[in-house]
């Protein structure tokens, strides 16, 4: 699996992300500047968490609107994996990849730690290597996680099983609707989540849950 | 040329912040405070002169920018 | 030009001794920009006038430190070719006057010092001291304070890994918010700010020059009085999204071979780094201030020179390399502009609209700054040893302790803040040390900040120097070797003697800890004048530390790991209450003598212990400071959920026992076959260790003195922080 | 009664978020764009009827909570 890294100015999990994958996957991820709208021929393109702009406006709103985002919603709508970690989920969101958007934490405070997730959609090329109802625990850190989305879209993404990933019982850090925590698109090739799988790839450090997403898409994938 | 842009949250979405301040203020003991919410206010200073054509190009940075119209409603003021 | 009257002089913070030797230094009266310079560069922030006598004291040497106090921070090899770098800074007094804006800032501040010596910075901490909790400001500046350093650490992507949180009513209108930064650097890659060379090009960097806090540092040096609200300076804003591309740029510069020397434009901005620079290079400097950009229109020379404006550094580089650099800078879409040169002349040279508005000698503005040796009493500890036999009941007690604002949880503090990023962290908050893995690598820095002022203000010798022994102690307890260490002096007005005596006294007894444990300062700060009203803050020299860990997959930590492990108090028991948190937060008095500082016991079992930790044989440690041996079991408990069942030994008398505040202990627990091991090496090395019990169950059991579910101290534990802070409290 | 009160920060004082959106709407190709700041709008609805008295209640909310007055300035405007 090839994969990039997109670096938006004040990214700040871009590091993190590519360490993961260069560990699941052998390889160095490219890393791709912002302001460069060529990415290289690639099975899965991270837009890793930071703070992108400063989160100036709207968390993602000015990421979204840099000449890469052109050549990721070209290579999204061809097929290719699109993973938005946290501040790229909002990225996504703010890219209209996938629905809905984030808003402040209902606590109004940034909140760093480990969450309970339930995995309900076994069945992407992003969480294959979970079983469905499994629950994992995935660190979460930011300040604008509160996923909404008119009463539509949050009825067609039940529906369509495109809820990847959601909240443990009590264990909502944000306020989301219906307790989300991650999102896929229709053609399930994009997935948006809040907490950070990259940061649960070594025991040392937090945990392993992380690790079956990323075999999840070598399996899928190759 | 000077321009105000009010940036609202839709009816309908909850606004945490607005209902903060709300119950703040209740908090502080002023009586009678009704429905709180918070909205953003960008003003912007234009080179261009005229009327329809700021508002067309406000409009358009609204559009692609500075609302995300998922959640947000904007409203455009032009100073005189 | 307007004449200089006594009045500006006075309000520009100088006396007339030092106005006058300002007139000989220059041979004429200053002009207003002069004055302002040296104003800002004389204050106490930037000269250290009442402390550089007396801070000369410190050891600042070791086998491993690459560079001490003088650097913008201390150098620590830590070998394969990398090194530590490490300061520790405050901004006591903007963020009492604006308390997000003035807590961000001075996170930027201290992340600025760290990376412009060539360090990637890794990880931040944060010592907090707020007022009496039903001030009525405390709970907003809690808030804002907090809110602040995360939203400035966790914009920037660097983990907030440690700190300490009290509350007392001195600092009711003068809280402490130290901010201490550790970052990573290469050995052969680390700029220094000495400009050497003339004729080479001084570069501006960063953000934009506006009117903000203009005479900061001479704020930071005045005592607050009722009025000071009012006069309130222009707060400095942070924009952490600048400071996260200029520290990207700058990175990305350093590794050309393109500057000669840099330096960040903190404190006294332009003027500091432009003036130190060229005096620690031995050169002269000529500065254009129409070259430098600019926020606002109609700026003056007196506004740009101390401007204090976030985000801009000062670069010198060799010639020819400026659009190299330039194209660095400007892809991280930032301002880059020539604005000066170096010269031969050793005088710092200001233009402004093609005139001369300042001429000085650079080493005017620092050597020659003021040095006092202010008079001082020394202070006379009380050295009633306090037996007390309390015969509270045990289980009250402790859920009064735990639950109290000074030792309750502290996660509604550090849930704010990103304390994984960088996915390196081992041991965040809630560790006697953090824990961050040197990244690509099997080794790890173990990092906290420690200070008592409860101790401190009872015998100011001894508890500076139980700062230095506790934070020697966390590091320890994590497995890592303490390697130096970081200071932040926060005093009172050192122009009273009482308040003079408490400073030297302090580091005195930091200087005497520091030479027995090989735990040299390689870095520091000072924050004077924390007063309000005439009324003095405790004394609270904060010591910031770095250790380190040979391989990060054997360490310890405070959770019980096992059921059925034996727990071991490490370090002799004496039963004395005095100045301990039990007398002050259950019987509320302070009282006695604080338990003595016995540095060789301190060293002994430190060894003993670490030793155990790197040999494998020890994973679960908890060090025993504020609350004693049975607030240190309840937190290895709480942060396992495996509870424990403790049998006194004979004779012992409860609460002195449990709640008695002796130095150089810990607890630790391993499997019972590893038992006699632990007992017959201690014997072996004249270490004093006892069996305390073992773990297991869901309570902390004492038998007749009484048991307490795990639930219930949990509760008592984290509830205080949260409720106060929604107002229910 | 609805008011609404405006909180923008003191001139002079930075803000990073309005320099920033100017950077993004400039780099988006909209030409003459010249300072851009950001500021709030806080829209609250009141029981009060009298004009005066909603005026000093207001003040008084901006003073204690609405508004930092160390960098921030407020307006209040009531609605017709
Ligand atoms: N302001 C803070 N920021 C980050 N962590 C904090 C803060 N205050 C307290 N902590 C964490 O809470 C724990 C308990 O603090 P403290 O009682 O001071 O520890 P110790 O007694 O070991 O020095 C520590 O792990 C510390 O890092
Ligand atoms: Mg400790």
């Amino acid at each position: 699996m090839k994969s990039a890294v997109v670096i938006f100015p004040a990214s700040n999990c871009d590091r993190d992300a590519a360490v993961a994958l260069e560990q699941m996957t052998g390889k160095k991820p490219h890393l791709i500047w912002h302001a460069d709208s060529d990415i290289p021929d690639v099975d899965l393109i991270v837009l890793p968490g930071g703070f992108s702009y400063g989160d100036y406006l709207r968390c993602g709103a000015m990421a979204s609107q840099s000449p890469v985002m052109r050549t990721v919603k070209e290579r999204a709508e061809k097929g290719v994996s699109v993973l938005g970690i946290c501040n790229g989920f909002q990225i996504l969101t703010e890219t209209h990849l996938l629905p809905g958007a984030l808003m402040r934490n209902a606590g109004l405070k940034f909140v760093c730690r480990p969450v309970g997730l339930a995995v309900c959609e076994a069945q992407s090329r992003f969480t294959r290597r979970y079983s469905s109802g499994q629950t994992v625990v995935f660190p979460v850190a930011h300040g604008e996680g509160n996923y909404t989305a008119d009463d539509d879209t949050l009825k067609a993404l039940e529906a369509e099983g495109r809820i990847a990933f959601r909240y443990a019982e009590g264990d909502n850090p944000n306020g989301s609707a219906h307790d989300i925590a991650g999102i896929l698109n229709e053609k399930r090739n994009v997935l948006g989540l809040m907490p950070h799988p990259e940061r649960v790839c070594d025991a040392l450090i937090g945990g392993t849950d992380g690790r079956a997403m990323f075999e999840s898409l070598i399996e899928a994938i190759g | 040329m000077k321009a105000r842009v009010f940036i609202r949250l839709k009816n309908g979405v909850l606004d945490p912040q607005g209902k903060a301040i709300g119950k703040a203020l209740t908090g502080l003991g002023f009586a009678g405070i009704g429905e709180v919410r918070q909205g953003k206010l960008i003003e912007i200073e234009l080179d261009e002169t005229d009327e329809a054509a700021a508002k067309t190009a406000l409009t358009e940075m609204c559009e692609k920018l500075l609302a995300n119209t998922v959640i947000e409603r904007y409203e455009i003021e032009l100073a005189k | 030009m307007s004449r200089i009257s006594p009045d500006v002089v006075r309000e520009h913070g100088l006396s007339e001794e030092e106005y006058a030797k300002i007139e000989a230094l220059l041979g004429r009266a200053p002009n207003m920009v002069e004055l302002g310079v040296f104003s800002v560069m004389w204050s106490e922030h930037c000269s250290y006038k009442s402390t550089r006598a007396h801070l000369k004291k410190l050891p600042t040497k070791g086998k491993r430190v690459i560079h001490g106090p003088g650097e913008n921070a201390g150098v620590v090899d830590i070998g394969d070719g990398d090194c530590v770098v490490f300061k520790m800074e405050s901004h006591n007094h903007p963020s009492f006057i604006e308390p997000y804006q003035g807590a961000a800032t001075g996170v930027g501040g201290i992340l600025r010092d760290v990376f412009t010596m060539g360090a990637r910075p890794i990880a931040m901490l944060d010592s907090l001291r707020f007022g009496a909790p039903d001030h009525p400001k405390t709970r907003s500046l809690v808030s804002g304070v907090v809110a602040g350093i995360g939203g400035y650490g966790n914009c920037m992507g660097i983990p907030t890994v440690a700190g300490e949180t009290a509350f007392d009513e001195s600092y009711n209108g003068n809280i402490l918010v130290n901010a201490m930064c550790v970052g990573l650097a290469k050995k052969d890659k680390i700029f220094l700010s000495a400009a050497k060379g003339v004729g080479n090009p001084i570069v501006y960097v960063g953000s934009k020059t506006g009117r903000d806090g203009i005479h900061g540092a001479t704020m930071a040096s005045a005592e607050f009085n009722a009025d000071s609200e009012e006069k309130r300076p222009t707060v400095q804003v942070g924009d952490p999204f600048a400071e996260k591309l200029v520290l990207e740029a700058c990175l990305e510069l350093m590794e050309s071979d393109a500057i000669i020397a840099i330096q960040d434009m903190g404190a006294a901005g332009l003027t500091s780094s432009s003036s130190e620079m060229a005096d620690k290079g031995g050169v002269g400097a000529e500065i254009d201030l129409d070259k430098v950009p600019q926020r606002e229109t109609n700026m003056t020379a007196y506004d740009m020179m101390l401007s204090e404006s976030q985000e801009r550094m000062l670069a010198v580089l060799k010639p020819g390399r400026e659009k190299e650099a330039e194209r660095i800078f400007k892809k991280w879409g930032l301002d880059f502009s020539i604005i000066g040169i170096t010269t031969d002349t050793h005088r710092l040279i200001v233009k402004h609209r093609n005139e001369v508005v300042a001429d000085m000698p650079v080493g005017s503005l620092s050597d020659a700054a003021p040095v006092y040796e202010r008079p001082f009493v020394k202070p006379e500890p009380a050295h009633e040893m306090l037996l007390t036999d309390a015969t509270r009941a045990v289980v009250p007690s402790l859920l009064k302790v735990l639950g109290s604002p000074d030792m309750c949880s502290k996660r509604w503090i550090w849930e704010q803040y990103d304390h994984s990023v960088m996915a390196d962290t081992v041991i965040g908050p809630g560790g006697d040390a953090a824990l961050v893995r040197v990244h690509n690598t099997n080794k790890g820095l173990a990092m906290t900040v420690d200070a008592n002022p409860h101790y401190c203000k009872a015998d100011p010798y001894e508890g500076a120097k139980q700062a230095v022994a506790e934070a020697w102690r966390n590091l320890t307890a994590v497995g890592a070797h303490p390697l130096a260490v970081t200071d932040n002096l926060n005093f009172g007005n050192p122009e009273k003697p009482e308040i003079m005596g408490q400073i030297v006294a302090a580091v005195d007894g930091i200087g005497e800890a520091c030479r027995f444990l090989d735990f040299p300062v390689v870095s520091g700060n000072c924050s004077l004048y924390n007063e309000t009203q005439g009324e003095g803050i405790l004394p609270t020299p904060t010591i910031g530390a770095v250790g380190l860990v040979k391989d990060v997959t054997k360490t310890a930590s405070i959770p019980f790991k096992r059921v059925g492990d034996a727990i071991f108090l490490i370090g002799e028991v004496r039963c004395q209450l005095g100045r301990s948190a039990y007398l002050r937060l259950v019987e509320s008095r302070e009282a006695g003598a604080m338990p003595p500082v016995d540095l060789s016991a301190e060293k002994q079992n430190g060894d003993f212990v670490r030793d155990l930790i790197e040999t494998g044989i020890v994973d679960t440690c908890h060090d025993i400071s504020d609350g004693g041996v049975i607030v240190a079991l309840a937190e290895m408990a709480m942060a396992s959920g495996v509870g424990a069942h403790i049998v006194l030994p004979n004779g012992m008398p409860p609460i002195p026992f449990l709640f008695g505040e002796e130095q150089a202990r810990y607890l630790i627990a391993v499997p019972t076959e590893k038992a006699e091991k632990i007992l017959t090496d201690a014997a072996v090395n004249g270490i004093f260790a006892m069996m305390l019990g073992e773990t297991g169950g869901l309570t902390l059991r004492l038998d007749e003195l009484g048991e307490v579910s795990l639930e219930s101290l949990k509760k008592s534990h984290e509830a205080w922080l949260p409720s106060y802070m929604a107002g229910d409290s």
